[in-house]
């Protein structure tokens, strides 16, 4: 973990209101791993006041990509960052993706944006298993990354709600159908997206056995642990209320899924 | 030559005026790869109560213009399992570590702070008369001039460590507050907290904060903390910490020259980790460059 | 079809929930030009005294993170020059007009009641019981449920106009002077007023402000306005009059979420002096997007 | 007086810190008279919040241009705009100059970035009467718009604090010499430029019976006369403390040097 200020070495508007931005931060990314963010401040004045949280979305040598969709006035002051402007970022933060190097297939699956940490995690798990990814979206202009999953020789299969690209549905409908017709038990699942789809994703993989690890968010301010700030509920039976505030910043913000108390 | 810039609080010896502010730096270590902890004054450690606190329901903060809410509700682990796990690390930090304790019952803040009295790594007490965000005790105590010279007193007779009273701003005067913490036993005062804030969401129209009310800190609340200072200061001839908003060396300058003794540093540690170190180093510039020797002389009128 | 945004305020009614805040809008004439005035729910008037006042010594604005703190004080030319100079004129205003009055004494508030309430051209009074800028009466009033009651009963003795208590957020308990104000006989309340800062100017290392003190207003407030007017609004079933650091029609839907019946626009102004048409028009857009017919129907909960 | 969006047609950086920026407001300039300012908003954020007045330094049939020197936030964030951005702007505002055609030689007297609005006034005043200007600055880049009055044919007289350009000195003293020496009395003079010097101003006026109009400088909020934020302290005999405050906003921003109670 470190605090730096990181030159924006690309900036890339992958669909409407989607950015990638690549980083100077090699500091950071030599610590870095699949489903670890980044907190970042977007200006030096005091609106926005606090850092905003993205997922690190490519792992190299150089630096970190991140990859982020426009939803308030802090991503949209970050849209509108020039290459070669910098930004203070801390990094890498929380725990990421635990991997097994000895599992067959592993299924990725995003929800719109949620795309942005399973890319790392897709390099990573590709160079010792197949990598399977499932992306959702309401249209086609929100699949993001498509090529570049192909270009790992990654098998993609894409979900719209308007059946503008692949299949007229959510990605969790291509999950239960692959679980349905695979036929090798317990494959490891990943996800990430809003938090209806991981709900839903959490009860596949339970009823298919599958381990499942997904990636949340919650409102941060600290994002090191500090201001419990950011926490969602985990199952803990030995509570007398059932569940404990864990942090989502340094305890996840991958968990696994078994552990979240959905309400 | 450098300026020495270290301050008394009470029986308390800083070595600069800057600590980093309760629930705003947890127990010190989640910074500690991020900041030079020897740099800094002092830390306060998150709000201590005598039993475990799940706090309140997420999400608990929302962003405000220049400011935040938050509604914590006091999430910690409780006095015993705090003795267990935390205190043994508090030793390692290079500089005052500072307990912050919060009750229920007036009895609660006592039994917490006898328990404290004696434990190495633990230089002060805080006692935190004015959380916002639990149903009991909290800010009622810090509201009630009554109240918090009881909560003082049972606690000044339990403890010799440098006593700190956290005051509460939501009150309509806080000077007399202010006095009934000093009659009670207070070494020092430290305000503001929070001022007890909203948001609502107009897309689903509910309040950001599951719990509805949250406390505002940030740049935002600064004047109003700043008023409050001055106005303590005037009344009582004890120490005060003063915060609220701090974010530059330049805003601490203004709580010194109102006749704050220290400043305590919180959500800017969010924004920025290295700001309790750089307002350290900053006030420390200042006063060499405009050589003031003693940090008293830079109070106004 | 154009929803019907009209609301009531005791006898009033008003085109739209929107007004201008006192001491915001000067007159009305002021912002004439750059403002269709018949766009406004209603303008509140510059606060009246009874004697002519210079108001406080200069400088008496400085701006805050988000905010700006005033120290006025009530700077106006006093019950008979306006009677003679301003009350004419009103009569052209396109839209409600309220005055707003403070005093030093009980006895003022009435005194000022009684006089402009056979004056045509006023359609309503609001007693500013919450100036902070003042050092006889304004604010003190405004921080006792007592002489709150006292205050406002006696200028309902002398009115029959619709009687708006603007209130202080600098309080402890919001809730029960608004309780007070209502027992005294006030058919609507107006909060918050501006919440008591001060911001120090490290060059000169003097306050920024001649007066040191002066009111917070603007964004930053914002929250803490929502959350008394939350209170207030679960507090008294009159009808409550949402203010402090509104900028958007967003902003005012969350004031009408939590349950005021319309709302006030101070410091935006300054800032756009169409902010009031805006919002009034952004609210009937709002409404007729969402289909809603009755503006009492947005209320959370 | 109206509120436009105005595009910034130029933009000079004519000094270290000091900027000069042409705008896009024929319906402001045509009602516009030297002296007069306009009050800008700098950004759509809360931040800084309110406007910021800046006198008009030329009037065009195109528009009004500003001359700013960079003193905080705003002011450096105004600096920031590129041409063809655009600003939120209220103008023309206050009372400007006023004008007597038939005087003999009119000296205008400016400290620093208090040239602004005497350029306005020079431009207006050579149409019929003689011009002179002294311009007084810490240090030669701060003496401004030199060459551009030299161009309409004013005779232009510098002081500078450390004799860098100029006479060693201040803009006062320019004035004391000139009056001293000239033949005509009561010679109309026109001041803007910091307090402590527009009060050395009124004291040589004074003395040598001349009438002084000087433009003031207080924090604004609304620009219009509604807030009572601007005021300044005016003469009053009849009134008990012997002063009364007026808006610098609507009742100056330029004032007979008289009225003012220098505290
Ligand atoms: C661990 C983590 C990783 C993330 N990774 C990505 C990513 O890779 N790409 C991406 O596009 N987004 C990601 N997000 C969400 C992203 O942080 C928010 O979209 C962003 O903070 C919104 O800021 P804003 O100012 O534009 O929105 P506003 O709505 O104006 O923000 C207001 C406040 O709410 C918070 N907030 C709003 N939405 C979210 C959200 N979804 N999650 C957390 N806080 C939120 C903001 O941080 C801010 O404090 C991640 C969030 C977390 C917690
Ligand atoms: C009628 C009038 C005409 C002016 N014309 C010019 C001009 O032509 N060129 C120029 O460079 N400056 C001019 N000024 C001053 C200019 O408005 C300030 O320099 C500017 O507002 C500073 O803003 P800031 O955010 O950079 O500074 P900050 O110091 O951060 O501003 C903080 C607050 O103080 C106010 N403020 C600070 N300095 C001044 C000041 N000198 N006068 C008034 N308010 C101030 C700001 O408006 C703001 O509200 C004029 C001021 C007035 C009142
Ligand atoms: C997330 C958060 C948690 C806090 N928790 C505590 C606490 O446990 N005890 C306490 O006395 N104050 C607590 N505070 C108040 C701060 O210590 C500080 O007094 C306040 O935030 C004002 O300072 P600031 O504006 O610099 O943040 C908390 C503040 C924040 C923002
Ligand atoms: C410059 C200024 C002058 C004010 N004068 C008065 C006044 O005369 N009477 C009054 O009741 N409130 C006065 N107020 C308070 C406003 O009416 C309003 O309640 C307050 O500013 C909060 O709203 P805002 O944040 O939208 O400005 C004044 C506020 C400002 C900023
Ligand atoms: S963001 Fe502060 S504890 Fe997680
Ligand atoms: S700036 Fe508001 S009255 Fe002059």
């Amino acid at each position: 973990m470190i605090q730096l200020t990181a030159k924006i070495l690309e900036k890339e508007e992958v669909a409407p209101d989607h950015y990638r931005l690549a980083l100077d931060a090699p500091l950071i990314s030599k610590d870095a791993s699949p489903g670890q963010f980044v907190h970042v401040k977007i200006t030096s004045q005091y609106m926005p006041l606090l850092r905003r949280p993205f997922s690190i979305h490519r792992i190299t040598p150089s630096g970190i990509e991140i990859l982020f969709r426009v939803v308030g006035t802090g991503t949209r002051l970050l849209s509108e960052k020039r290459q070669g402007d910098e930004l203070d970022i801390i990094g890498p933060l929380g725990h990421g993706f635990k991997v097994k190097e000895n599992t067959f297939t592993a299924i990725l699956v995003a929800g719109g944006v949620g795309v942005a940490p399973l890319f790392a995690l897709a390099e990573r798990l590709r160079q010792f298993t197949e990598v399977r990814i499932l992306i959702g979206s309401k249209t086609k202009t929100g699949i993001l990354c498509l090529e570049k999953f192909e270009a790992l020789g990654i098998n993609v299969q894409v979900a719209t709600d308007d059946g503008s690209l692949g299949i007229k549905g959510v990605a969790t409908d291509l999950l239960e159908d692959f679980l349905a017709t695979s036929a090798s038990p317990r494959l490891p699942i990943y996800g990430c997206g809003p938090m209806p789809m991981l709900r839903i994703l959490t009860e596949i993989a339970q009823l298919y056995s599958s381990p499942c690890q997904i990636s949340l968010e919650t409102n941060m301010a600290c994002g090191v642990g500090a201001c419990l700030g950011c926490v969602t509920k985990i199952v803990a039976p030995n509570s007398s209320s059932n569940f404990e505030y864990k942090r989502v910043c340094v305890d996840g913000p991958v968990f696994d899924a078994r552990e979240i108390l959905w309400r | 030559m450098e300026p020495d810039i270290s301050v008394s609080i009470g029986k308390l010896r800083l070595k600069n005026p800057v600590l980093c502010a309760s629930g705003c730096f947890g127990y010190g270590q989640e910074y500690a790869e991020l900041v030079d902890l020897s740099m800094l004054g002092g830390i306060i450690l998150k709000g201590i109560t005598l039993k475990e606190r799940q706090g309140n329901p997420m999400p608990r903060i929302i962003e405000t213009p220049a400011g935040m809410l938050n509604s914590v509700g006091l999430q910690n682990m409780g006095l015993s399992r705090f003795l267990r796990e935390k205190l043994p690390l508090l030793s390692n930090i290079p500089t005052a570590v500072i307990a912050n304790i919060c009750g229920e019952t007036p009895e609660e803040y006592a039994a917490i702070a006898k328990e404290l009295s004696d434990k190495a790594g633990i230089s002060a007490l805080e006692i935190n008369i004015s959380c916002p965000n639990v149903s009991h005790g909290g800010m009622s105590f810090g509201q009630d001039m009554m109240l918090t010279f009881e909560v003082v007193n049972l606690v000044r007779k339990q403890t010799s460590l440098p006593l700190i009273v956290k005051l509460s701003p939501n009150v309509t005067d806080i000077a007399s507050i202010a006095k009934a913490a000093v009659d009670g036993g207070a070494d020092a005062l430290s305000l503001i907290n929070t001022l007890l804030g909203m948001a609502m969401d107009i897309k689903t129209k509910k309040p950001y904060l599951a719990n509805i009310t949250g406390g505002l800190s940030g740049p935002a609340v600064k004047p109003v903390a700043l008023r409050m200072v001055w106005e303590v200061c005037k009344a009582v001839s004890v120490p005060v910490i003063g915060q609220g908003g701090i974010m530059s060396w330049e805003d601490s300058l203004e709580f010194l020259l109102v006749g704050a003794t220290a400043v305590c540093i919180g959500t800017a540690n969010f924004v920025n980790p290295k700001a309790g170190m750089e307002i350290a180093q900053g006030i420390k510039d200042y006063m060499k460059q405009h050589k003031i020797i003693d940090l008293r002389k830079i109070r106004m009128m």
